[in-house]
Parts: structure tokens; C-alpha cells; sequence
């Protein structure tokens, strides 16, 4: 079974300090995928977006994703960070990082993470523009269909 | 039954969290809505389209026709935007 | 058009350094991809992997497979690192960083890359056992196969 | 013309890189090849499955029918193995 380290945290996220941990030491990871996501601001009119969580189920169910991850691709580790509260334009909302002995697995494993961190994760995105708060961002279909993708058996 | 309430759910109900005890005609997810919905305007508000509403119990995601039988915490929120 | 920057190298690659850059005082990133690939010593008996390379050729080839990532996925920038010289096991003989707006061009963006480097870029392999140099990695059929997914149409 | 060789075919035929003037009637990079095998027992072994040998143009990747007219750099080598 793989390794998991599994964490939702109200501090900035740090990819290298994330990622350090996965192939330290080893000799038999051959490929680490990260995945970072950030808060954009294209409009230059967002102050902040503010995350809402639900303790106990984030982590719970962060941690059944990438047990499903790991039942499914040939993965040596799993690291997940998922930021709550007030994250500014351009810092980290979230990091998947995942190494494996082949490209393949850590890439697929990767993806499918995200894919179901955007529909499964228990988290409410909130805007909050210059003028105050501006309403909840809505769920987005294509990640529904990017969800869907994984849909064939295991 | 521990009921908990996330983002605009939380908002338009007014609370984050209560404790009920639903009648026992109440035996499913959907039982539970229509029923909360009785219970005044806010709820009414909050959960006039229950297809908008996802739920979890006992921190599980659950479909609607669930049964609530033996479950001790409920939760309520819109679609997530997480990652 | 993507920003791209590709750089051949002796000294050992730094993911921190290599992707701080891509989204650096930006607001419309939202996704970043990273790829490292490792050096591996499953049976512990490597000293190093020595990567020969053809220089000048190296870089142009590792810019045209970029060029083309680009062209093929909507990505804001493009970062490649490929050592060459001796490479100790557990160390990073290549990264693969791409930025975008959204998550799947960044992933599909780094995976063609990784594939197409495996099999256009000018290195070849040595290996050095503690006994002495050992002769030379063969190319793999199943990388072939891996480049072989994106010949569809762009 | 200039020619570079790379891994185990500057191994075997003994040599990083040399300059040569092939005859008018070596036009193709298989020619070329063809030519090389006959300068002696090292070329003969370095190049002997030609099918093993990938070749590059003027630092472009180049098959085994492509002319050579004009072409500065030829490099050969093994399956490459980056990455």
C-alpha cells in the first residue's frame, strides 16, 4: 500500500518543503508528479477567496481519494495539502504530490486526485472583492465531466 | 441527530449547527429535507431545491434516498468548489 | 504564445527554484504541473548514471518539443531542466514544470513533454557500478509506445 | 561535412567527431552509412545494423532516406535515452 500524508491547514502551502519528503532517502522512486493549485484573479477585483471546510470530513474524505488513488495506480506516495480560509491571489489552494518507480502512475494518479478533490473534497469557496463580500462560487460542470473520466471499473 | 450546515446552506439557515430529533415517519435523506422544510421560512429558503443540496452522514457522502436510521451527524451544503 | 525556458545543465536541478519563477507576482495562474525524474538504484549496486548529450542539438530539440506542447495545449509557460554529466541515485535527472489556467492543460502540457523526451532528446545513459562502467541503457519499447498516444491529429 | 557520434557509436567506431568529404554518389543518409561501413572494421561494427543507428541533420532528427545535399553536421547514435 502506499504512503499517504494527508493535511488541511490554514497556513501557506510550501511545495518544496511538501515535496522534499516524498523521494528523500529513496533510491527507488523514479518520478514525482506535483500538482499545485492557485488562487487566480484575473479581473484584479478579488481580495481574497475564503475556503470553507468541514472538519473531520476534508480529511476523511481527502484520504479516501487517495486511497482510491493508490488502489488504482501503481503509486509509492501521496501527499495531499488543501489550504482552508482566507488565501490571497496567486498563493496555493492546493498541492497533490505523488511519486512512483514509472512517469505513468504518478502522473494519472495526479490527475485523478484533482479530479475528484473538485468534486468530492468538502469545501465552499467564498469571493470576497475590495467592496466586501460578493457571493459563493458556484460548481463547475467540467469537473463534473473531468470527474466522470475515471468513471470505467477499476 | 446533529445536523451541520456549510456555506450558502449555513447562510440562508441562519445556523451552523443544531441538535433535532425528527418524527419517526422521518427514514430517509429526502424524508429529512421535505421535513426541515416545515420547520419556517429559512429552511424553506434554504432548501427549496433540494437537487442543489448534497449531503453527508456520519461524514460520508450519501444520495437522497438514503436511510438515516442509526446516523448521528447530517450534514447539508451546496455543490464543493474545493481544489 | 508560451514563455518557454529550457536549460541543459551539469549542476543538480532545484524543483524550488525551477518552478518559484513560473507564477511569481502573477494572478492568472491557476494550475502548476511539475514533473522530476529521479535516478534510480533498485538493487543498490549503482554508483551513477552518466548522461552523454548532444550539445546544441539537446536544447533545440528539448525547445521544439516545448513549442509544440505549446501549441498544443493551452499553457502560459513551459520550464524544462535536464542534467547531464554524472548523476548520483535519488538525484533529479529531469524536470518538466508547466503553468496554465486550468488544471488539464498543465497536466496533459507535462506528460506529452515527459513522453517526447524519452525519445527525441539527444542523451543516452551510462551505467557506472561499483565494479566500473557497465554499458549502456537500452531504450525502451514501452516509451515508444507512450509517444506513440499523441500522434493523433493537433 | 562534419560528423559527431555519440554512446556506443563513438565507443566502437573510436571517435567523438571527424571531418569528411564523401563521394558526388553518397546522396542519402542510408548512402552515407553504406560508405562509413566500408572505411574499416570499427565503422563496419559500429554500424553493421543500421536499423539500430538514429541520425540527426543539422541537429534535426532526420530517417535513413533523407539527402544530405547541403547538410553541415550529421550526428549518429543509439535510441536515445533521455529523460
Amino acid at each position: 500500500m502506499a504512503h499517504l500524508s494527508i493535511a488541511v491547514v490554514a497556513e501557506p502551502i510550501d511545495l518544496a518543503a511538501a515535496t522534499a519528503e516524498l523521494a528523500a532517502g529513496r533510491t527507488d522512486i523514479g518520478a514525482v508528479v506535483t500538482f499545485t493549485g492557485l488562487c487566480r484573479d484575473e479581473g484584479g477585483t478579488l481580495e481574497a477567496l475564503e475556503l470553507e471546510h468541514y472538519p473531520g470530513m476534508a480529511e476523511a474524505e481527502i484520504t479516501r481519494i487517495a486511497e482510491s488513488a493508490a488502489a488504482r495506480f501503481d503509486v509509492d506516495t501521496i501527499a495531499v495539502r488543501h489550504r482552508y480560509g482566507k488565501v490571497r491571489p496567486g498563493e496555493v489552494i492546493v498541492l497533490v504530490a505523488t511519486a512512483s518507480k514509472h512517469r505513468q502512475a504518478a502522473f494519472e494518479a495526479a490527475s485523478f486526485i484533482m479530479d475528484f478533490l473538485k468534486t468530492h473534497a468538502p469545501f465552499w469557496k467564498k469571493e470576497h472583492k475590495a467592496t466586501g463580500p460578493s457571493g459563493w462560487v458556484a460548481a463547475k460542470s467540467s469537473d463534473d465531466d473531468a470527474e466522470a473520466r475515471w468513471k470505467n471499473p477499476i | 441527530m446533529r445536523l451541520l450546515y456549510f456555506a450558502w446552506v449555513r447562510e440562508r439557515i441562519g445556523a451552523a449547527e443544531e441538535t433535532i430529533e425528527p418524527p419517526a415517519t422521518v427514514e430517509t435523506v429526502g424524508d429529512l429535507l421535505r421535513w426541515l422544510r416545515t420547520r419556517g421560512d429559512a429552511y424553506e429558503q434554504a432548501l427549496t431545491d433540494p437537487t442543489a443540496v448534497r449531503v453527508a452522514l456520519d461524514q460520508f457522502h450519501a444520495e437522497h434516498d438514503a436511510s438515516i436510521a442509526g446516523v448521528r451527524e447530517v450534514a447539508l451544503f451546496p455543490p464543493m468548489t474545493g481544489g
